[in-house]
């Protein structure tokens, strides 16, 4: 692929919080635009660290970062950044802080100095596209587990980004609101990494799985499919068959 | 807000660690057990309101939040804030132990009384805008008290302290404003998603 | 988070809590209370004796004696002028007056000796051990037991105010002078609030599946050493010494 | 089974929070000694709530509960009931509360009246057969999430309970980490109901899976195996075969 479809490159990356021991070490990464990759590893390995640094959240204690062709170090340089690259945070908790679900989501919009009404328009529609109209005055503390993970979703989506890095996107969720997750992710055109400890789900949405190990990135083969003996009860509870 | 060390008479610390005393010996005598964990969740949000630095201009003020701590606590203030001073002083070093008392009485008075004067306005039925005067008063009321008790302290201390005080209590004009725009904010917030925090029966 | 100090390892880090609470508390006292420089000079290479012991490393202790002095810097500014006394020298048209600097000094000095003895004592020591300390001192359990909420609760709330910053980060908030600023911060603070409530309500939920009657136990078994006594014993001494020298105006 | 082997009757528990609609309604359940018992359902649809309820956190607003032929009503009824039922809360972090390891699972045993020696033992016992010697020291809230949930369990365990409800044990937990706990949960000889919304996880370790809707508990058949095709890449990241 061309150089000008390169959208990220992590060099050398390495980071240690304060005090602490080394949690990334000279890790490589790049992004291309239309990528679709998941991302897996041990509790503690630092795949949420890696999200942060991305997003100028964490510096990396040594290493580079490139991101649309800029080397971004300073604060300053991330600014631009968050317009095009959505985080969503691994607890949804951690993402939403408004009342309501509408002032939230517009919230970004509103950063970004769209008009009132424009931000009001970008919201409605990207709750909308979720499946969550109806859902704009709802108290967004008051939201179950699902709900929570659906709304930081629109937050995210609400800004109107050209990459997504979702952190366990999945975990607590049940398996309808898992299967809606995939659904939204599968009609949306974006590039995106996925952390999941969920080895199906990602099988599901991704072209290529990595792993973390030795705070580096390990580089996967493609996906591939084979046979698995599953234990489940039959009945009740709705079961997704791949 | 905090003063250090050394700079007030003894006389002050005195009187002021008494008066300190007896409204945490008030606020103690209904603190049932379960009260605990509340009464600590405010205590703890106090202390860190005061790492929280929000812009005022060309500088930037940290928060104070003892009208809404004690507008939530009332009488229970007491111990709360002199909890998250002492907290302060064991792990900054702001403030100290003699100025302990002096401390928590500019800082916790001042709470206590908004509670008395803007509680009931709070917890009944009122509209929207009663609410928003009642809770602007209280932030605004609680910090302007607090400056006049501590430029008072300071007077008290030697006359010569005057012009200092009059300096004191100006500087808290702007985040008079700030601290009753915030806290109006975070009543309606609390009044749309948990009410019960509000009306805390199960606290005062 | 808030510890840096209390991991290092000295010979005061080593002392029992309940004797190094007792020190700082009369310590400070006799220093509030006194008013002659001998005593105050004597207070402030105590305080610094007890910081080298402790090892405080130089860029700590200076970080954590900055916000002191900024108030004693302001105060430098008005007393010097408005403390009524012989006139010492004029700054355009405001009179210096001897007892004015005199009194000022006095002021810094009390209060950098009591931060030294307050980092090098207080700052060593891991709160745990000093609410548990606080317990043996016989300091009302309700108190002890808010103490250590409160602070089990600091961590809590921080972390997630942390988290909500870096939130409101990524969807491009630049903190400014205006109302969208404020209702952001004023959100941020009622929905820490909110979840701490609830928080709050199932830690102790958790603490009462597990029995939890009220009751403190400690599993550290404080015993004074002989450490304790030796170091308890000077340091008392010393602070004879001050309040004799300042009431009996000795030296 | 004899009446003396029930450990648990919960008959037509009904309950809302105040000013919420119900959450559960008409609910039955009976849990026998060495049942081990698995509980799914739709995030929202009541669990955690249920859990709460037996332990005596929340008081139904209707129905009866019976636990060890006693029916248990007051705050006071239900001192003795969490001294033989262990819960294991959704999140780690609402139960992990003193500063280091050892003293946070040595709360529970202090607390039922044991010496600060046997208390030690105890605790150096439990984190022992966890896997997790060398813990004692490490600050609880520094630990990782599957850290967390492991220390958790061990304080719960610490108790020395006869049944354990575990609210969502698995959730963010990494394969391997999940492994350990299937193990410790296999050799424990006690009885369980445990919450989640992984089937095969519960599939293993459970002898009956029981899904929840409507406020109520809908019983299901035994747990049967049957084929599956699942996609995964094949390689460095841990993955257990059933
Ligand atoms: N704020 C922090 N301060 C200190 N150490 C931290 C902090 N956050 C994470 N760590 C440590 O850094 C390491 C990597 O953490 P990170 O959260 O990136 O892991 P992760 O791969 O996302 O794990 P998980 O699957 O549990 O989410 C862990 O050992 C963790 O304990
Ligand atoms: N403290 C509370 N106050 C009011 N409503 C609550 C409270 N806790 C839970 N609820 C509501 O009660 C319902 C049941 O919640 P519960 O936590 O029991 O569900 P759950 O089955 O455990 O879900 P999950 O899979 O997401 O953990 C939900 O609709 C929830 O919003
Ligand atoms: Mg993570
Ligand atoms: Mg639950």
């Amino acid at each position: 692929m061309g150089s000008n479809h390169l959208i990220l490159t992590l060099e050398d990356i390495s980071f240690n919080y304060s005090g602490g021991p080394k949690v990334l070490a000279d890790l490589d990464l790049q992004l291309f635009k239309g990528d679709r990759i998941g991302l897996m590893g041990p509790n503690g390995s630092g795949k949420t660290t890696l999200f942060q640094i991305i997003m100028g959240l964490l510096k990396p204690s040594y290493g580079s970062i490139e991101i649309y062709n800029t080397p971004r170090k300073t604060e300053k340089d991330f600014i631009d950044v968050r317009k095009k690259i959505g985080l969503l945070f691994q607890d949804a908790d951690d993402q939403l802080f408004s009342p309501t679900v509408l002032e939230d989501v517009a919230f970004g919009p509103l950063n970004l100095g769209k008009s009132r009404d424009e931000a009001l328009e970008i919201s409605l529609n990207t709750l909308n596209f979720l499946g969550l109209s109806g859902f704009e005055d709802r108290i967004t503390y008051k939201l179950s587990g699902g709900e929570k993970k659906l709304v930081s979703l629109a937050t995210v989506l609400a800004m109107e980004p050209e990459v997504l890095l979702l952190d366990e996107p999945t975990s607590g969720l049940d398996e309808k609101t898992k299967i809606t997750l995939k659904n939204v992710l599968t009609r949306l055109d974006l590039s995106y990494i996925i952390i999941s400890h969920e080895i199906d789900f990602l099988a599901d949405i991704t072209d290529h799985i990595y792993t973390m190990g030795n705070g580096k990135i390990l580089f996967d083969q493609e996906v591939h499919a084979h046979q698995h003996v599953h234990a489940h009860p039959h009945g009740a509870y709705v079961h997704e068959h791949k | 807000m905090h003063i250090s060390e050394g700079v007030l008479s003894p006389a002050v610390l005195i009187g002021g660690a008494a008066f300190a005393a007896a409204g945490v010996a008030v606020g103690m005598k209904n603190l049932e057990q379960k009260d605990i964990p509340t009464v600590g969740i405010l205590s703890a949000a106090f202390f860190v309101a005061s790492l929280i630095h929000v812009p005022a201009g060309p500088v930037s003020a940290h928060l104070i939040l003892n009208g809404l701590v004690g507008l939530i606590l009332g009488w229970k203030a007491f111990p709360a804030i002199l909890i998250g001073l002492s907290l302060q002083a064991l792990l900054f070093q702001f403030g100290g132990m003699t100025t302990l008392g002096v401390n928590t009485l500019n800082m916790a008075l001042p709470a206590v009384i908004c509670h008395h004067m803007f509680k009931n306005s709070l917890k009944t039925g009122m509209g929207k805008h009663a609410v928003t005067v009642c809770a602007f008063a209280t932030g605004f009321f609680s910090v302007l008290l607090s400056g006049i008790m501590v430029g008072l302290s300071l007077y008290l201390t030697g006359e010569a302290f005057l012009p200092a005080a009059k300096l004191v209590v100006a500087a808290h004009l702007p985040v008079m404003f700030i601290e009753g725009i915030l806290t109006t904010t975070c009543i309606l917030f609390l009044k749309k998603v948990r009410p019960e925090i509000l009306e805390g029966d199960h606290v005062s | 988070m808030f510890e840096e100090l209390a991991n290092n390892d000295s010979f005061i880090h080593g002392l029992d809590p309940r004797g190094k609470l007792i020190i700082v508390f009369l310590f400070s006292i006799v220093v509030a209370a006194a008013d002659r420089f001998q005593v105050l000079l004597g207070s402030l290479t105590f305080g610094l004796l007890i910081v080298l012991t402790a090892k405080v490393p130089a860029r700590e202790l200076i970080k954590r004696l900055i916000p002191v002095n900024m108030l004693i810097l302001f105060l430098w500014l008005f007393l010097p002028f408005t403390f009524g006394g012989e006139t010492l020298f004029f700054m355009g048209p405001l009179a210096v007056t001897r007892e004015g600097v005199f009194y000022a000094t006095r002021i810094s000095i009390k209060s950098n000796a009591m931060m030294l003895m307050l980092i090098a004592l207080v700052a060593s020591t891991p709160i745990f051990s000093i609410g548990h300390a606080m317990h043996q001192l016989k300091i009302p359990k309700k108190i002890v037991h808010l103490f250590f909420f409160t602070y089990r609760y600091i961590h809590a709330i921080y972390r997630e105010y942390l988290r909500l910053k870096n939130s409101i980060k990524i969807r491009g908030f630049i903190p400014k002078t205006d109302l969208h600023t404020y209702k952001t911060y004023a959100y941020m603070v009622g929905m820490l609030l909110v979840r701490s409530f609830d928080r709050a309500h199932r830690v102790h939920n958790a603490m009462l599946c597990r029995g939890f009657k009220g009751d403190l136990y400690s599993l550290k078994k404080f015993s004074f050493k002989t450490n304790d006594i030796v170091s308890m014993v000077f340091m008392m001494v010393m602070i004879v010494i001050m309040g004799v020298m300042e009431w009996a105006q000795i030296i």
